[in-house]
């Protein structure tokens, strides 16, 4: 199972080294990949249909419970199924479609790359480890929308789609460590048990909104969802595979999957109800309003993505029924009608519905698969799209006092749909050929093949329901719902309300579509409703968020070293100063502080004047001098106080650095002062109080008893096992040697600093590499 | 004593600081010089103040006879302002070098690698 | 004999001055000495793993009279980490540097900030730590400036002015240390502190020294001097920086928030603000760059505040989140820059909007690429992912739910910004580039300068990859790092040869 | 005795220093302040020096004092002959009193060359007003 | 000739220390002294005499600068308490007979050291010092004072 | 600054001061003094020589390049550091020869890294202040 | 009246006396080699303080800091000279 997963991961890495082989062969060999990874699942089929669920373990991460184990349930065969068997057809489909494209071997790459990761996200059992996949598609998504990465347009579109997803991901991330931290573990199988204890914890409402919104951004709902039409972008296979089939039905399988372990409650359905009925409606009305084929699509897509939450939040055994019927159907037509619009697009170069007319004479086969699929969308009986529309509407009848809008709802919806679907999949072909698209003509078999096969399995599936009524629908119903009641599926429900709503459905949109032509001036009136869409509104908001990073990052870092100093300064002078006087007593005990002798005081005059001179003067040379001063002084007081060897250091130090100010000066320009007096006001403020409370920290610190247990042993042991007098130099050289070592070693550093400062100029040349 | 000595540490910091927010880079040297005399004094008054008993044995003794000042903090604030020397001098040659290229004093004139473009 | 990565390149610098101005000879040398000091890192390493915290007494004076030299497994997988991006960088610029440049003792100075650092990631005295400090931060002036080209020096007045700020602010906190216990070993510092009554005076040091450790880690209201400088230094030096250098304010702080001033409840506080401010501020700033440099300089500001924030929430897993995390950040980063290097070598610019092309020209080169950026990102499993769910799971722990969502925010700034110069540089049609800079281009070097630029991202990209996907056995290393970080008696038991209480 | 001495010594020293202090106050220019630290400085210094040499009365003591002392002779008439000099250099204003200035313009602008016979150059000191 | 004296001095002196074995700075001058006089004793040359009544001359002339400090001193204290009484000051070109660099820096010094006097700088071809005078009376008796006093003293001791 | 005095003076100034800086060096253990200051006096020595002389004849005296002075005081200050690993002594520890020599005093690893201090002092002011000093 | 109390009574307020004065002379400048020769002054000033101190300590030890204070303070003197020097060249 683990090779079944990442082979695709293999294949991709592998991409680099077979185009320097056989780059002509990649296509097929690559889609034999998902063939026979198809092969290999339907062999699960008959063993979950009998026990339920299968596990696969692998070790990877023990210690944080992270392992590599994979549940193939019916939910999940269902999504490997749709994973691998569309991914062959538009594995194939791609051969013919990107010929002799220059990064066609890339584009299997990142392909392959998807659908691991797709398959990841289903079949993974550990929720941490579902993350990391569900993160990959987002990537290799990213990957697919841009393929064209030369065109500003896909780029964007691809930043969008990677930001909304990542952003939803790293939302959904923490929602799951949440999960862990109350259920205890990632393991979806465990997590089952603590099912209760996890909607009775206070987090619960957390966790759902936090999974809600990588679900929702992930299957484009509302008011997320306007990436999707942005990724229409990329190339048509692209667009069948991720934006219809696989990918954005990523939120929807997230939410099915937690279905029996976190649905079921008030927030959980009331939150998918809403969010997935306002989804619906709303993208099916744009889907009417748009004259470009793909996007017709991309909102019916949405608003299919609508509904399938809205029956996961009805959340009636008939409703989660309706759901997994209505995943497969849906990605049977939607995949087929993109294909077809693939198709069309390819031989006509055009995608315009309001244009494109009549190409039955030219490609009747893929009109065949276009009929289907539109009215497999439709849910005309006999074609799968029928049942689910059946069963949904038995779901939504039984919702108790919403019933009737409920109803109301997705009946709407349905109708728009059924426009939509008819506008893809039947408009282009019917009516008389325009003389532009007179050279257009049946392309390759590898074109149109997968279609139609789409398209005859929605009418196999629909005609025949049993034929995967107990195989498939079944053990995907009761993993969605968690219960073992027993379906079967059938075309005739007798004489019922149900089937007076299909007729009106069907009578009503067959109507809307002979009256209701889609027309480029209806959608341009629309536009001006754009501003308040939630594309404009999120738009808006991140470009206020680019401004005010803007602001902010220029209110601090502006340049000036002063005012980094002085917020520095000033943040430490409020955090000591909070500190100083909530929270240390303050005392002076004067038998600690030692009597003041007239000389002292002298040289404690010369030393404060000096400074003062020294802050104060503008001659550069003056505060030079007065430095000199102030060393002198500094010298002095160690001297007084029995530090021969310090005062002897600094005087020469001083001494060194005043001849070299000297030498530097003599180069410097004069001296102007810059600052205006408010300024330096505010300057000696901050700076007195800074001094203040270093000088008040000091005497609080002085007044601290003093353990001197370190010096006595200097002091008693110098001169018997260090062999010296001077203490302080045995100190240097013995006790702590190893600061006067690396001491020794910033002098050389500033040195060799220094000689090269001074000699190596690289300034006059140009521009550096 | 201690207090005046805490006094001029708390002048050398505050003018240190003041100086660093000038505008003339050479001012901005001369407050991190008066900042590290600071706190060399800082450490040095921590250490307690003995007067006129430097902690040196005289010939023969093996261990002091009375009291001494602390070594410890003497010998920190000797490689504290070594090391100061060698940063200082460093900077010093750096605002040279700056004056050489950039033909300026003025800090405000050095703000083009902040600028967020 | 714990020292010896430290006397290693201590003597490695050394006998690069003699070398002086001999250029080819210093890339022979120095590249042997990063490997041996990689060797010796790996021993040390080894060697404390087999047998637990390691000590020496320098000048066999018992703690805490002399110096003493600690090797905990933080310690030793600091000096690991620091030896293998030094072997990267030294290998990098041997193939990029200008010749100039390393004329004028680029390897000495190298070695030397080497080994400050080495040093300081072993030592266990609060005023050697300090010496260290300086040893790293003059290299890194020398560093920043060689050359003197007219950015280096306006970059360098803020980080040279800031950086001596920062070691006073330092040298005061240690004045204060030594007036309230007079000693300075840490250990013996750890039980001292304890016994200090006026708790206050300990928790304002513990400030001093947060403000003097934040600006050399550029946390939030102290990062300004980065994003002036990082990038005008010669890319592999950034990357030396970028690496290993803020992390050096990390680990102190990670050392003495923990050993010294453990568990202090309203320093905490702040430090999560802080954290939260930073991942702000370093985010915010990446947005809008559009030299390389500084959209990675940014970040690595943004990625600081993850640092701080595990610090700030104090608990066994947000350590750990925080040790995983700095792993991590340290080999990125430095491959980072070295990306951002030879993208300056192949194209002639930095600025992401003169950029482009790079994924048509040169594919595999640009995957290889993509794996410190998207690593950085945290895609799962990379690298950068892992750490992010200790650090949710301790904000959910310490109710820090503000927090996750600023380290949320961070995540998606961070994922915005390597997309776009994903876009910009890589996938954009390269038209415009600047022609005619100085020095060679890629194309026009030798073959040996070429693969000197190359392998030092295939090493650390692969090193990279084993944390992604290896995260178990890193994981494991930080659980043991943050348990010791978290109870430090083994440490002082260690150094003091003593039983004691828990500080 | 040897108390008694030192006191003497010290005393006349330190009136020595005191009076040079006040020089250096009172004189009007430059050259005179200059002239007059070198005198009584190296008195008074010596003689506080050779106060100190007594109470020590030990050999090394001894020979460091009189180093001291002659360095400081050395150093004091030198310091202050580059000090003059270059205050002459600078222009530094010159007493108004000042009888004859035989310097005036003896020095080459340039290469600062010093000529023995008549030469003119710029350099001269222009006479003040006594600026104490 | 004086030189090879001196070492001879020297040798004998250091001989002396050997001899007695004490190595003390008082048993090497006691030894210097005593080998002084008995070269004193063994040497008649005329010119070679010179030694012998040069160290008794230098002696005296470091005394005799010594006082002329003392003097100067206070002179000057004098000065101070009432400061500008009778104050000439003048920078005076004073005519060398001293040569070599050696004798004009001795010469130099001495002026600087003593009364009222300060050697602004000496003429690159050597031939004239600049000396500033606090009090001049009058310039030509200044000049001979000076070579009188310190210059002739000095040139024959260093002859 | 070409002053003949100066010139003079100084001349013979240097080989005192030198004296001196070693005598404050070799004492360090003992008495104030030591490889800092030591070192500290002795490039201040040739400091005032170059002012006299000018960089050029400064630079003759000292004939080798100053800048070597710092490794090979490295190469001491660590040579003495790491000797105790040869009597597997912890790093630093002090070697002292029996009895003390004679002027000197006792001889030890201790001396050997004043030493090295010493020239490496040397060598880094000397290599900064002649760098800054020709150009000017 | 013991040899300490008189030097601390007698010649230290005379010598601080004589600082005074001559920091006057410091602030006062006016031309920069005014403030150095002040500057000069004081260090020698200091020199017979410190010999003082050592007598009142009995610590021949500060000597040799007063003698390390005469020979450095010699260099800054010719260091300023020499920049006036340089100075005027410009
Ligand atoms: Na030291
Ligand atoms: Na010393």
């Amino acid at each position: 199972m683990l090779i079944a997963v990442i082979l695709g991961f293999i294949f991709a890495l592998c991409v680099p080294f077979f185009t320097r082989f056989f780059k002509k062969t990649i296509p097929f060999l690559y889609s034999l990949l998902p063939l026979s990874l198809f092969i290999y699942f339907f062999q699960f089929l008959g063993k979950i249909k009998n026990q339920g669920h299968v596990l696969f373990k692998y070790e990877w991460v023990p210690s944080i419970g992270i392992d590599l184990s994979f549940r193939l349930d019916g939910l999940s065969l269902l999504f490997a199924f749709m994973i691998t068997g569309i991914g062959a057809l538009v594995f194939i489909y791609t051969i013919y479609y990107l010929k002799g494209h220059e990064y066609l071997d890339r584009f299997y790459g990142y392909l392959s790359m998807f659908m691991a990761s797709m398959l990841g996200v289903v079949l993974s059992d550990n929720l941490m480890t579902m993350f990391i996949f569900w993160e990959l598609t987002s990537i290799s998504s990213y990957f697919l929308i841009g393929f064209n990465n030369e065109d500003p347009a896909s780029r964007k579109s691809a930043l969008t789609a990677l930001s909304i997803t990542g952003l939803g991901g790293l939302v959904m991330l923490s929602g799951i460590i949440l999960l862990q931290a109350v259920g205890g573990s990632y393991s979806f199988t465990e997590l089952l048990n603590s099912s209760e204890a996890i909607k009775d914890s206070s987090a619960y409402g957390w966790i759902i909104s936090l999974l809600f919104v990588g679900a929702f951004t992930k299957s484009a709902q509302f008011p997320f969802h306007f990436w999707l039409p942005g990724a229409m972008k990329a190339p048509t296979p692209v667009s069948t595979y991720l934006h219809s089939a696989t990918m954005v039905k990523a939120g929807i399988y997230l939410l099915a999957r937690f279905t029996p372990l976190l649905g079921d409650t008030f927030w959980w359905n009331g939150t998918l109800v809403t969010v997935g009925s306002v989804t619906m409606v709303y993208a099916a009305i744009h889907s009417v309003l748009r004259v470009d084929l793909k996007s017709i699509l991309a909102y019916s897509t949405i608003s299919a993505l609508g509904i399938l939450v809205f029956l996961i939040g009805i959340g009636t055994e008939k409703a989660l029924l309706a759901a997994g019927i209505f995943i497969l159907a849906h990605a049977l037509y939607k995949a087929a009608l993109f294909l077809i619009t693939g198709i069309i697009d390819h031989e006509t170069g055009s995608r315009d519905v309001t244009k494109l007319a009549g190409l039955q004479r030219v490609m009747m086969p893929v009109a065949i698969a276009g009929f289907l699929a539109a009215l497999s969308s439709a849910g005309v009986p006999f074609l799968l799209g029928f049942i689910s529309k059946e069963v949904m509407y038995e779901a939504t009848l039984q919702f108790g006092d919403w019933a009737i809008i409920l109803t109301a709802l997705a009946v709407s919806t349905k109708i728009l749909l059924l426009v939509a679907g008819f506008w893809a999949g039947i408009r282009p072909f019917t009516g008389n050929l325009p003389s532009e698209f007179e050279k257009a003509k049946l392309p390759s078999p590898l074109l149109w093949v997968p279609p139609l096969l789409l398209g005859i399995l929605s009418l196999g599936f629909g005609a025949f329901p049993s034929l995967i009524g107990q195989s498939l629908i079944q053990p995907v119903f009761s993993s969605m719902s968690g219960t073992d009641t027993v379906v079967q599926l059938k075309l005739w429900h007798g004489f019922n309300l149900v089937l007076l709503l299909s007729i009106f459905t069907l009578v009503t949109g067959g109507v809307l579509f002979w009256f209701l032509k889609p027309s480029a001036e209806l959608f341009q009136k629309t536009l001006r409703f754009e501003l308040i869409s939630p594309q404009n509104i999120i738009e808006g908001g991140s470009k206020m968020f680019g401004s005010f990073a803007g602001t902010w990052t220029r209110f601090f870092q502006n340049g000036y070293l002063r005012n980094y100093v002085i917020t520095i300064l000033a943040f430490l002078t409020l955090l000591m100063a909070y500190r100083l006087f909530w929270g240390v007593n303050i005392y002076i005990d004067w038998n600690q502080i030692s009597p003041v002798s007239h000389y002292e005081i002298i040289v404690v005059a010369l030393m404060i004047i000096s400074i003062l001179f020294a802050i104060s003067t503008n001659s550069r040379t003056i505060s030079i001098v007065a430095l000199g001063v102030i060393g002198f002084a500094n010298c002095l007081f160690f001297l007084f106080y029995s530090a021969p060897d310090l005062a002897m250091t600094q005087f020469s130090i001083d001494s060194l650095t005043v001849l070299l100010f000297m030498l530097v000066l003599v180069k410097l320009p004069k001296n102007k002062s810059f600052s205006s007096n408010i300024m330096k006001f505010r300057d000696a403020m901050l700076s007195l109080l800074f001094g203040t409370l270093i000088a008040i920290l000091t005497l609080v610190v002085f007044e601290e008893p003093s353990t001197k247990e370190v010096s006595k042993y200097f002091a008693e042991n110098a001169y018997v096992l260090a062999k010296g007098r001077n203490v302080v130099n045995v100190i240097l050289v013995d006790y702590r040697g190893f600061d006067t070592m690396v001491e020794i070693v910033v002098l050389v550093i500033a040195a060799v600093g220094v000689y090269s400062l001074m000699k190596l100029d690289l300034n006059p040349s140009k521009k550096e590499l | 004593m201690e207090i005046l000595l805490i006094i001029i540490i708390g002048l050398l910091h505050a003018g240190g600081l003041y100086m660093l927010l000038r505008r003339s880079m050479f001012k901005m040297i001369i407050g991190l010089i008066l900042l590290g005399n600071g706190a060399n004094l800082l450490i040095f008054l921590l250490g307690r103040l003995v007067k006129g008993k430097p902690p040196v044995m005289e010939d023969g003794m093996k261990v002091f006879a009375d009291i001494y000042a602390d070594p410890l903090p003497q010998a920190l604030v000797l490689t504290a302002i070594v090391i100061g020397f060698g940063l200082q001098s460093f900077a010093i040659i750096l605002i040279r070098r700056v004056y050489n290229v950039l033909n300026t004093d003025d800090l405000d004139d050095l703000n083009s690698t902040d600028e967020e473009i | 004999m714990i020292v010896l990565p430290i006397i290693f390149q201590f003597i490695a610098g050394t006998v690069l001055l003699f070398f002086w101005q001999k250029s080819n000879i210093q890339k022979v040398l120095s590249i042997l000495f990063s490997m041996t000091g990689l060797a010796i890192g790996i021993w040390l390493f080894l060697l404390v793993w087999e047998n637990g915290i390691m000590v020496t007494q320098s000048g066999d004076w018992k703690a805490p009279f002399g110096i003493s030299f600690v090797a905990d497994t933080f310690g030793v997988t600091m000096v690991l980490l620091s030896s293998i991006s030094g072997l990267a960088v030294s290998i990098f610029s041997a193939g990029s540097m200008r010749k100039e440049r390393l004329d004028f003792g680029f390897f000495p100075i190298f070695h030397f900030l080497i080994m400050g650092l080495q040093g300081a990631f072993l030592t266990g005295d609060i005023f050697n730590l300090y010496v260290w400090f300086e040893v790293v931060i003059i290299a890194s002036f020398v560093l920043l400036t060689l050359g003197g080209k007219k950015s280096q020096l306006e970059g360098a007045i803020k980080y040279v002015s800031l950086n001596l700020l920062a070691s006073t602010l330092f040298l005061i906190a240690i004045g204060f240390i030594y007036g309230l216990t007079g000693s300075l070993n840490m250990a013996d510092l750890a039980i001292k502190l304890d016994n200090v009554q006026n708790r206050g005076l300990v928790s304002v040091t513990s400030g001093i020294f947060l403000v003097a450790f934040g600006i050399k880690s550029a946390i939030f209201p102290m990062y300004f001097w980065l994003p002036a400088s990082y990038h005008t230094p010669p890319p592999a030096v950034s990357a030396i920086f970028a690496g290993l250098l803020t992390k050096l304010g990390i680990y102190a702080m990670l050392r003495t928030f923990t050993l010294l001033f453990g568990g202090d409840e309203f320093m905490g506080d702040i430090m999560v603000v802080l954290a939260a401010l930073t991942i702000l501020s370093g985010g915010l700033g990446a947005l809008l760059q559009q030299n390389m440099g500084k959209i990675f300089g940014y970040l690595i500001i943004c990625h600081i505040g993850f640092l701080i924030a595990g610090l700030g929430m104090y608990t066994e897993l947000a350590i750990m989140g925080t040790v995983f995390y700095l792993i991590h950040d340290i080999i990125v980063k430095t491959n980072l820059f070295l990306v951002s290097g030879l993208i300056l070598k192949i194209n002639g610019t930095q600025d992401i909007r003169e950029l482009g092309g790079m994924y048509k020209n040169f594919p595999l080169l640009s995957l290889l690429m993509a794996i410190p950026l998207f690593s950085l990102v945290g895609i799962p499993p990379l690298s950068g992912f892992w750490a992010k769910i200790f650090l949710i799971q301790a904000g959910l722990e310490t109710k820090d739910y503000v927090l996750i969502g600023f380290i949320v925010l961070g995540s998606f700034l961070t994922l915005w910004v390597i997309a776009r110069v994903w876009g910009e540089v890589f996938w954009k049609k390269g038209e415009h580039l600047p022609k005619k800079a100085n020095g060679l281009y890629f194309s026009q070097m030798s073959k040996t300068d070429q693969w000197l630029m190359v392998f030092p991202i295939v090493l650390l990209s692969g090193i990279s990859l084993y944390i992604g996907f290896g995260a178990e056995n890193v994981i494991i290393l930080s659980q043991r790092i943050s348990s010791e970080l978290m109870d430090p008696s083994g440490y002082i038991e260690a150094v003091l040869g003593l039983k004691t209480m828990n500080p | 005795m040897k108390d008694i001495l030192i006191m003497i010594l010290s005393t006349f020293g330190a009136l020595f220093i005191l009076s040079s202090a006040l020089g250096l106050l009172k004189k009007p220019d430059v050259y005179l302040r200059i002239s007059v630290t070198a005198k009584a400085s190296t008195l008074g210094i010596s003689l506080i020096l050779a106060s100190a040499a007594i109470f020590f009365n030990d050999y090394s003591v001894t020979t460091r004092v009189v180093a001291i002392i002659l360095f400081v002779f050395l150093t004091i008439s030198i310091g202050g002959h580059l000090l003059a000099r270059a205050a002459y250099f600078t222009k530094t204003p010159i007493w108004k009193g000042t009888k004859i200035d035989d310097l005036a313009g003896q020095y080459d602008e340039v290469t600062h060359e010093l000529y023995s016979e008549k030469h003119h150059s710029s350099i001269k000191p222009e006479k003040s007003e006594n600026n104490i | 000739m004086t030189k090879s004296l001196f070492l001879s001095n020297l040798i004998l002196a250091i001989i002396w220390v050997l001899a007695t074995g004490t190595l003390t700075e008082e048993n090497f001058l006691f030894g210097f002294f005593i080998s002084f006089m008995i070269l004193w004793v063994i040497t008649y040359k005329k010119e070679e005499r010179k030694y012998f009544t040069m160290i008794p001359k230098l002696f005296g002339f470091v005394a005799f600068v010594l006082w002329e400090i003392t003097k100067a001193n206070f002179q000057s204290v004098k000065e101070s308490f009432y400061p500008k009484s009778k104050l000439e000051p003048a920078i005076v070109k004073f005519p060398l007979d001293a040569k070599t660099d050696m004798e004009i820096t001795f010469l130099a010094n001495i002026i600087s050291i003593t009364p009222g006097t300060l050697i602004m700088d000496v003429s690159d071809d050597k031939k004239v010092i600049y000396v500033h005078v606090m009090h001049l009376i009058d310039k030509e008796d200044f000049i001979k004072e000076i070579k009188a006093k310190f210059e002739k003293p000095l040139l024959e001791l260093m002859r | 600054m070409k002053s003949l005095i100066f010139k003079t003076a100084s001349a013979y100034l240097l080989p005192l001061l030198l004296l001196f800086s070693i005598f404050i060096l070799l004492r360090g253990h003992y008495l104030p003094g030591g490889g800092f200051v030591g070192g500290l006096m002795a490039s201040i020595a040739f400091l005032v020589h170059s002012f006299a002389f000018g960089l050029k004849e400064t630079q003759n005296i000292i004939k080798i390049n100053p800048g070597f002075l710092m490794p090979i005081g490295l190469v001491l200050a660590v040579g003495a550091a790491i000797a105790p690993f040869f009597v597997d002594a912890p790093i630093l520890t002090g070697l002292w020869f029996e009895g003390p020599f004679r002027f000197i005093g006792m001889v030890g690893s201790a001396l050997f890294f004043d030493i090295g201090v010493y020239l490496v002092v040397i060598g880094a002011t000397l290599t900064i202040m002649f760098s800054i000093t020709d150009t000017v | 009246m013991s040899l300490h109390d008189y030097l601390n009574w007698i010649i230290v307020p005379i010598l601080g006396l004589s600082v005074i004065l001559v920091f006057i002379r410091f602030l006062k400048g006016p031309s920069l080699p005014d403030r150095v020769i002040a500057l000069d002054m004081l260090i020698l000033i200091s020199i017979c303080i410190i010999a003082v101190y050592s007598i009142q300590t009995s610590q021949n030890t500060f000597l040799d800091v007063a003698m390390l204070f005469a020979l450095v303070a010699f260099l800054s003197t010719a260091a300023y000279a020499f920049y006036l020097e340089q100075r005027v060249r410009k």
